[in-house]
């Protein structure tokens, strides 16, 4: 038990950095499409220490001096009941806890935490924020489940260690392939819960410039952004692991989820953004209707 | 023995002397009056006492010394005894009830009074069919006379209109028993009797026009606008006496005629009495006048008891004691309640409402309106349930159905009264009733209460229920003068005195839902010492309520589970209206809990027909009829959980009661339709009908039920709408889960039951708490109440992590367990919209922290306080046992996966020791695997450490002002405009307004008024002249004449 | 209208279609039933009354009687009641004409006396207590007609009328007590059939009836009488 | 058809109660449906008499002569209907004068003897 939490603690301490320099990257990819240099890529440290020195930090209440560490709790969390490399002790992390039902449940701890730390703050965007999000994310979630579901039925198994298992073997094993539906429509699925657009609209009361993160700062910021590292990246493993045939090493491990994470990235730059009830409406659309094929297809041709 | 003749001489000896006295002698003339109807009364009696202990036997008595048929005879048997009690004790009253009349008339109408009460006996003891024409006439004619004691023109009306009538009908009945003499030359009915195997067509119309009399004069549609005008314009004292005492004769004459009939004729009687019970109670739909009401009502009562009497060729000689049942309770209900009638000034529905001030009074009214809608312990429930089960024995379908519309429209109006009654804005604060009026109901109440007691005898299904809970009902009722306290401990005891003998017996399916029911009472029962005063009424309804969940669990045979549910129904019902504004509601829930009441028994009668069997076993079955069995049954229990469609009544009955029964109501009360679910689909399995599983229907409705549920909440403003808006979303999942008809969706109910149980009880106590003090249920009007209220915050902050099944609370058992059932099951469709309609309860549960809780703290807020000690205390015990179970899951979902294990052998989950040592175990299903332990260690460790890091890393952290926000360089000073809540989720339901359109309450509001039209359009016929009357009656008499024409 | 009237016509039609089966069904018979043949023979012995339909009526059906009286009383005191408020105002003038008022002077003594004979003999001749006590209610009319504003002594008709009415009763009772059931007219010796004292109590029972119908129909008469007066 | 005493009587019975009948339906007048009903109140005991007839036979009267106690059961008609219908004939009176009463207490109220204006109560 004991290594096990040494080895956790290791895979967080990796993955964080990953995700800063990811994080640098992405925002450098948003400034060169928009004809800008953009910053360091190594800026998100900088971020960091800068919100770490600030010597005073205030707090609205007890919900709001919680509220991020709800978030990054959320986004350690889901990536520690994951098998982020497959076969390899020190990736496997807690992923005996529970199967994917877990993870897909745990993402929301944080979402959950956040919102009512946001929300003791009293300021009225917080709150407007909050419900875009949320209302967002249910209509996000059909797709996704769907595809999930797909996935569920075709290796006849909930558990992520095992669908990675049946992935083995060749590119032409992984989901992508076997059921390109399901990948689809977990991949429209994904640009909904990323935060990019054209479903962003979640973020726009901070962008006026407040919001949710704008009313935290110091080391709430800390973790916030500890968590915009670690929670995207918590993700693409996720979707690594159902669909592109999981990582066996670490370094392939760190590719797939790169790649992963400049799909939304891709979307995001090329396409202007989308209102609440449009976003959902769209997602009840062309990602469920591909979800149900997705499963009819595993259903029916795979059974 | 007093021969019978006495009656006669005392009462025509009597009333001849007093056509002599004038207005001097009015005191002397009431006396004798009321001495001779305590003589009748006491000759009644007297005759019971003998023939019961046998000092004398049932015997025929001669007049003028001749044998019949040569001379009139009369029979005294038991029946006759009995019904001539009933007749003189509602005289004995009457006279009483009249004397101020009596003595304030220059005329003595108390003889005319008199002399028609031995007229009414008379015709009890007679065995000459012209002797009862004779009879028949002395009673119109004397009604024709006392119906002058409202001396107004529209009794004048009335009464002339009443007379053209009856003249009509003595006409018929007078052909009938001269053409029955000319064919049989006898005019004794036992001689006649024995003739009849031989009769000439003759005959045959002779019985046909002295049945047809007796069936117009005892009022069938439509032939009944004369009567209905009576019960209006006459005084109220009348009313009783017609609907009491003439009716209870006259069907009592029919059933003594009746045997001379073919089975067409009882066929015919059987038909004309369910139409007048449907239509006449249909009409009573639209009724204002009280009188008129009870009018419809009476009609409708009568009618169903010709209906029993007609189906004795079919059920044999019981239909006598299952028409006695209705009819008594019609007898006593009714007549009861004209009496009330006549002590309350004004003509609307709303006067009455003067009744509730006076608490021994409203018990009364009670009394009567649950006896009339044949709730337990009345002498009509247990008729009701023997004449369905007889009737579904014989296959008589329709008859069931029409009896049963009918009784469900009966009950409409008589709640929709009861409800005005009980909450309508009443102006007199006096309760303005003489004591002298009210003793007559007050006694014809107990009498209610003690024939119910009798009836019980007379049951056909054994009967061994365990009625204890029921004495708590007695004995709060008897306390009920003492401080609230008190009861409420004294209640408490007696639920923990009971549990502690009692739940050890139990087992299974029975274990668990006695130990929520009981649980769920000590822990609602907690919050009601935070109440001060006497809480009138309150306890022993909570009594009822309990007692009728427990004997449900305990019930093993059909009748047992009826009764207890009944006694539910009836219970909840009266703690639902309690609350301020709960009237309508109250009545939509009792509507939509007395119809699936009502497809529970018919479902009950129809097994019971099929097996021949009395227990609940009776419901395993293989039978073309299952599946309509299965059906009528689920309906019935789906009302109770209310599924999506019949869910109308939920938010408004939950949301609108007291703050401590909305968590019974929602917490406990639906568990039972949850209970009768899984007694049901245990015994019956999946059904199906033309190949469609019924299960796969049910759940898409479960399903639907939860989604659309959970939509709705989301859109609330009510916190207490939202939390029930919830709840019908919750028992979706659980319908959804029973339906699966496994193992695992087995558990998610059950477990979710039990978890429902214990976030509702939670969640309602605590906005309870929140109401305590804030007075509202707006949510938008609160905000910021974290920093007042910090206890309750941390109460609703676990609800709703636990509700909305984020892990690492238990909630994420049902999550797990649905997705996994789902998938075993293959239902991939509706396990999508239940990850949708999981989603959208975010939304809700959100909504209710942070409108309230969150945000910004409104000015009117700003002193309210913690709520009280004994509002927390079970909220915290309950989050005692949700971190229990969270962090061991096994605790709970082990112990019901064994005990389902016997159900559903396959497919369970198996249980693996993990590597930490106390008894954390990992769940493993066919699919994934859980282990709860570890995900609260893991959750609490990186929050732990994170926190640390927190505390660590922070230098002077330090809190601010309300309004220290970051605003575009302003500093908001008004809470109302700085707090977002109003219209939360306003792009939601732009998104999905079109699921959240309300179709069911259209739907019932449409089915509604279509009712009510169809009434309204019915009771044109009645346009008030008497002339029209009459044409109706003959339509009717050719009518019956041309259909039974086809060979008698 | 139209539609009320067709409507009425198809109900008496239909009755009449009703009416017309009970005259098919029905053949004369050519001989008394078991009872009409009991009662015809024994009647003489048994009851002692010449006229047999008195015998059924009085003491056979003697309950049916009873009733019958009881219907009048009820409606005598019934129309009593309805009409009570009746007569305060008086009308001006009296208008009857000197031929009825002399008419009546002769006919009403006669008539009473007429009346008196036919109930007295029910049991011997066609009459009774009934035709009797309705002659009497005649000739109490006609004394009513020639004087509508003469008061008539209701008191008196009252008092008459209880008084034979509980007499009645104290027969009956006394056949239940004395002799073989209720209203047994064998409380008194049955005498020689076609005698005036014969039949037992019957001659005593239809006076009473006699006396009881003739002040009923007259109290009617006369509650009518002063409402009209009222209303005229 | 063969029409005998007692059929004549019978279908002369049955005719009344049809016109009282019919008057009972169509007329307006409350004295006049009283009257119509005793009409029909008439028919009927006409009816039932007729039925009792018996051809060729007497009433059931002692008068020493033609009927004696002997003979009485050969000559006389059945008694009974006789009896029945003098109880029904008082009783038919009793209504009637009801009736009347009635109607002279509802032309006090509304000065009218019209059945139409007495239809106060209804529905």
């Amino acid at each position: 038990m004991g290594e096990k939490i040494v080895y956790a603690i290791i895979a967080v301490f990796i993955m964080l950095n990953y995700g800063f320099l990811v994080n640098g990257v992405i925002r450098r990819i948003y400034a060169r499409v928009g004809r800008r240099i953009g910053v360091p890529i190594y800026q998100m440290y900088i971020d960091l220490f800068k919100s770490w020195g600030l010597r005073t930090n205030i707090r609205h209440g007890t919900m709001f001096y919680l509220g991020p560490i709800f978030r990054l709790t959320g986004g350690i969390g889901l990536f520690l009941f994951m098998p982020a490399v497959y076969g390899l002790a020190l990736f496997t992390n807690f992923s005996f806890s529970g199967d994917l039902l877990l993870l897909l449940s745990f993402q929301f701890f944080g979402t959950l935490g956040m919102a009512l730390g946001a929300s003791e703050s009293g300021h009225p965007n917080s709150a407007i924020g909050v419900t875009r999000g949320l209302a967002q994310m249910t209509a996000v979630e059909v797709p996704f489940i769907l595809a999930i579901m797909a996935v569920a039925i075709q290796y006849d198994s909930l558990s992520l260690t095992e669908i990675i298992a049946q992935q083995q073997g060749g590119f032409l094993n992984w989901t992508l392939f076997t059921n390109p539906l399901a990948t689809a429509a977990a991949l429209l699925a994904m640009l909904g819960a990323m935060m990019r657009a054209p479903f962003d609209v979640v973020l726009a009361p901070q962008e006026i410039p407040i919001g949710p993160p704008t009313e935290y700062h110091s080391n709430y910021m800390v973790f916030l952004q500890s968590n915009r590292a670690i929670f995207p990246l918590a993700k693409s493993i996720l979707f690594m692991n159902l669909f592109f045939g999981g990582a066996t090493t670490i370094v392939m491990m760190l590719v797939k989820t790169f790649i992963l994470l400049m799909w939304p990235v891709l979307v995001g730059v090329s396409f202007p953004r989308f209102r609440v009830e449009q976003s959902i409406r769209w997602f009840l659309r062309v990602p469920m209707i591909i979800g149900l094929l997705g499963i009819a297809y595993v259903h029916f041709f795979l059974k | 023995m007093v021969s019978p003749f006495y009656i006669l001489i005392v009462g025509l000896g009597l009333g001849f002397l007093l056509g002599m006295t004038g207005k001097k002698q009015a005191a002397l003339t009431n006396m004798l009056t009321l001495f001779a109807m305590a003589f009748f009364t006491g000759v009644s009696l007297h005759w019971i006492q003998g023939l019961y202990t046998g000092a004398f036997q049932p015997s025929m008595v001669f007049s003028a010394g001749f044998k019949p048929p040569f001379s009139i005879s009369l029979f005294l048997g038991m029946h006759e005894a009995v019904i001539s009690l009933m007749i003189n004790v509602l005289g004995l009253i009457s006279v009483w009830y009249f004397r101020e009349f009596l003595l304030r008339d220059s005329k003595p109408l108390g003889a005319v009074l008199l002399v028609m009460f031995m007229g009414l006996n008379m015709l009890v003891f007679t065995r000459d069919l012209f002797n009862i024409f004779v009879f028949l006439e002395i009673t119109a004619i004397s009604m024709s006379g006392i119906i002058l004691m409202n001396d107004n023109h529209h009794a004048h009306a009335a009464g002339f209109k009443y007379l053209l009538a009856s003249s009509l009908i003595s006409a018929f009945y007078l052909l009938g028993a001269v053409l029955i003499y000319f064919s049989t030359g006898s005019l004794y009915l036992d001689d006649i009797l024995t003739m009849k195997s031989a009769f000439a067509p003759m005959a045959l119309i002779a019985v046909f026009l002295m049945v047809i009399a007796i069936v117009i004069e005892l009022k069938p549609f439509p032939a009944n606008g004369w009567a209905l005008d009576v019960y209006e314009a006459a005084h109220p004292g009348i009313g009783a006496i017609v609907s009491g005492a003439v009716t209870t004769t006259m069907l009592f004459l029919l059933n003594k005629i009746l045997v001379l009939g073919s089975d067409k004729i009882y066929l015919l009687t059987a038909s004309v009495g369910a139409l007048t019970f449907l239509f006449s109670n249909w009409m009573g739909l639209q009724q204002k006048n009280p009188n008129r009401l009870l009018g419809y009502s009476s009609i409708g009562q009568v009618g169903l008891v010709l209906a029993i009497l007609g189906m004795k060729p079919v059920l044999g000689d019981g239909v006598e004691m299952i028409g006695f049942g209705v009819l008594l309770t019609h007898f006593l209900a009714k007549a009861g309640l004209f009496w009330l009638s006549g002590t309350v000034k004004g003509s609307s529905l709303e006067s009455w409402a003067i009744l509730r001030n006076n608490p021994v009074i409203l018990t009364i009214f009670g009394i009567f309106v649950f006896a009339l809608s044949a709730f337990p312990p009345f002498p009509s429930f247990y008729a009701k349930w023997e004449l369905i089960i007889g009737l579904s024995g014989t296959g008589n379908y329709l008859l069931i159905a029409l009896i049963l519309l009918g009784s469900l429209f009966e009950v409409i109006y008589l709640f929709r009264w009861f409800g005005i009654v009980v909450k309508a804005e009443s102006e007199e604060s006096d309760s303005g009733i003489e004591w002298g009026k009210a003793a007559g109901p007050a006694l014809f109440a107990l009498a209610l209460l003690a024939g119910g007691y009798f009836a019980r005898n007379y049951l056909s299904a054994p009967d061994m229920m365990n009625f204890i809970p029921l004495v708590a009902v007695v004995v709060l009722w008897v306390l009920d003068f003492m401080p609230a306290w008190a009861k409420n401990t004294l209640l408490l005891a007696m639920v923990g005195i009971y549990s502690w003998f009692y739940l050890p017996q139990y087992s299974d399916y029975q274990l668990i839902f006695g130990i929520i029911f009981m649980a769920g009472a000590v822990l609602t029962l907690l919050y009601g010492y935070s109440e001060k005063g006497k809480r009138p009424g309150f306890y022993p309804l909570t009594a009822m309520m309990f007692a009728g969940l427990i004997m449900l669990v305990e019930a093993t045979t059909l009748f047992g589970f009826f009764f207890a549910w009944e006694v539910m129904t009836a219970g909840s019902y009266f703690l639902i209206l309690r609350g301020k504004k709960s009237q309508p509601h109250a009545l939509s829930y009792m509507l939509f809990s007395f119809g699936g009441a009502l497809l529970i028994l018919a479902g009950f009668a129809m097994a019971h027909a099929v097996t021949g069997l009395w227990t609940l076993d009776a419901l395993v079955m293989d039978s073309p009829l299952s599946p309509v069995i299965f059906i009528m049954l689920t309906l019935g229990f789906l009302t109770k959980t209310a599924a999506i469609g019949l869910h109308i009544w939920l938010p408004g009955a939950h949301s609108e009661a007291e703050a401590d029964v909305s968590p019974m109501v929602s917490g406990i009360l639906l568990k039972a339709g949850v209970y009768g679910l899984i007694v049901l689909f245990m015994r019956m399995g999946t059904q199906y009908i033309g190949g469609v599983d019924l299960m796969v229907i049910l759940s898409w409705v479960g399903i639907l039920s939860a989604l659309i549920g959970n939509l709705m909440a989301a859109m609330q403003e009510d916190m207490k709408r939202l939390l029930a808006y919830s709840s019908v979303g919750q028992l979706g999942y659980i319908l959804f889960g029973l339906s699966m008809m496994s193992n695992l969706g087995w558990l998610l109910a059950i477990s979710g039951a039990i978890m429902h149980f214990l976030y509702k009880t939670m969640l309602f106590q605590a906005v309870g708490g929140v109401y305590s003090r804030t007075h509202d249920r707006m949510m938008y009007r609160m905000g910021g109440l974290i920093f007042r209220m910090p206890m309750t915050f941390i109460v609703v902050l676990i609800g709703i992590i636990a509700l909305s099944g984020v892990p690492p609370l238990s909630g994420f058992a049902g999550k797990w367990l649905s997705f996994n059932a789902v998938l075993q099951k293959e239902y991939y469709l509706q396990g999508a919209l239940a990850v949708l309609a999981g989603a959208v309860a975010f939304l809700y549960l959100f909504r209710l922290i942070h409108a309230p809780f969150l945000g910004q703290l409104k000015d009117n807020l700003r002193k309210v306080k913690e709520a009280s000690l004994w509002i927390l205390l079970p909220q915290y015990l309950v989050i005692a046992v949700i971190m229990a179970v969270s962090t061991v899951p096994g605790l709970l979902l082990e112990r019901i996966g064994k005990l389902l294990a016997k159900t559903f052998p396959d497919g369970g989950l198996l249980w693996v020791d993990s590597k930490i040592p106390f008894g954390a175990r990992t769940a493993i299903s066919e699919y994934g695997y859980w282990n709860g332990t570890y995900v609260m260690l893991v959750t609490i460790g990186i929050f732990g450490i994170l926190l640390i890091v927190q505390l660590l890393m922070q230098r002077n952290n330090k809190k601010v002002g309300q309004f220290n926000i970051v605003y575009s360089g302003e500093r908001p000073s008004t809470p109302e405009t700085t707090h977002h809540a109003y219209n939360f989720y306003a792009h939601y339901s732009k998104a999905l307004g079109f699921l959240m359109v309300p179709l069911a309450e259209r739907f019932w509001t449409w089915i509604s008024e279509r009712v009510h039209d169809i009434a309204h359009q019915l009771r044109q016929l009645y346009n008030g002249n008497g002339q029209v009357y009459l044409m109706h009656i003959m339509f009717f008499f050719l009518v019956c004449y041309f259909l039974i024409n086809g060979g008698f | 209208m139209k539609i009320k009237n067709s409507l009425v016509i198809l109900l008496v039609m239909a009755f009449g279609v009703f009416l017309f089966q009970v005259y098919k069904q029905h053949q004369t018979q050519g001989s008394l039933n078991k009872t009409a043949a009991y009662y015809n023979t024994n009647t003489p012995d048994e009851v002692g009354a010449s006229n047999v339909v008195t015998a059924i009526v009085v003491t056979y059906r003697g309950l049916d009687t009873l009733g019958e009286v009881t219907v009048l009383f009820l409606t005598a005191m019934i129309v009593g009641y309805i009409l009570r408020h009746g007569g305060k105002e008086k009308p001006m003038k009296n208008n009857t004409s000197e031929i009825l008022i002399t008419a009546a002077n002769v006919l009403i003594p006669g008539s009473i006396i007429l009346g008196v004979y036919v109930f007295i003999n029910g049991h011997l001749t066609p009459g009774g207590g009934f035709q009797g006590g309705a002659i009497i209610g005649t000739a109490i009319t006609l004394m009513i007609l020639a004087d509508p504003l003469g008061s008539v002594k209701k008191a008196v008709l009252h008092i008459t009328e209880s008084l034979s009415g509980f007499t009645y009763i104290l027969i009956g009772l006394a056949g239940l007590l004395f002799a073989g059931g209720f209203l047994d007219n064998r409380i008194l010796p049955l005498g020689n059939l076609g005698n005036l004292l014969s039949a037992g109590a019957i001659p005593l029972i239809y006076s009473l009836i006699g006396l009881k119908v003739g002040t009923e129909l007259s109290s009617i008469i006369a509650s009518i009488n002063e409402t009209g007066n009222k209303t005229a | 058809m063969n029409l005998t005493i007692d059929k004549i009587a019978l279908l002369l019975g049955m005719s009344l109660m049809l016109i009282g009948l019919w008057g009972g339906f169509t007329q307006k007048n409350l004295l006049k449906i009283i009257l119509s009903f005793s009409i029909f109140d008439t028919g009927l005991n006409i009816l039932i008499v007729a039925l009792g007839y018996l051809p060729g036979r007497t009433a059931p009267i002692i008068d020493g002569s033609a009927v004696t106690p002997e003979n009485l059961a050969l000559v006389a008609i059945d008694p009974v209907p006789q009896a029945l219908v003098l109880t029904a004939i008082v009783i038919g009176f009793g209504t009637t004068a009801l009736l009347l009463a009635y109607a002279l207490k509802l032309n006090q109220h509304k000065k009218s003897l019209d059945i139409n204006q007495f239809t106060d109560l209804k529905w």
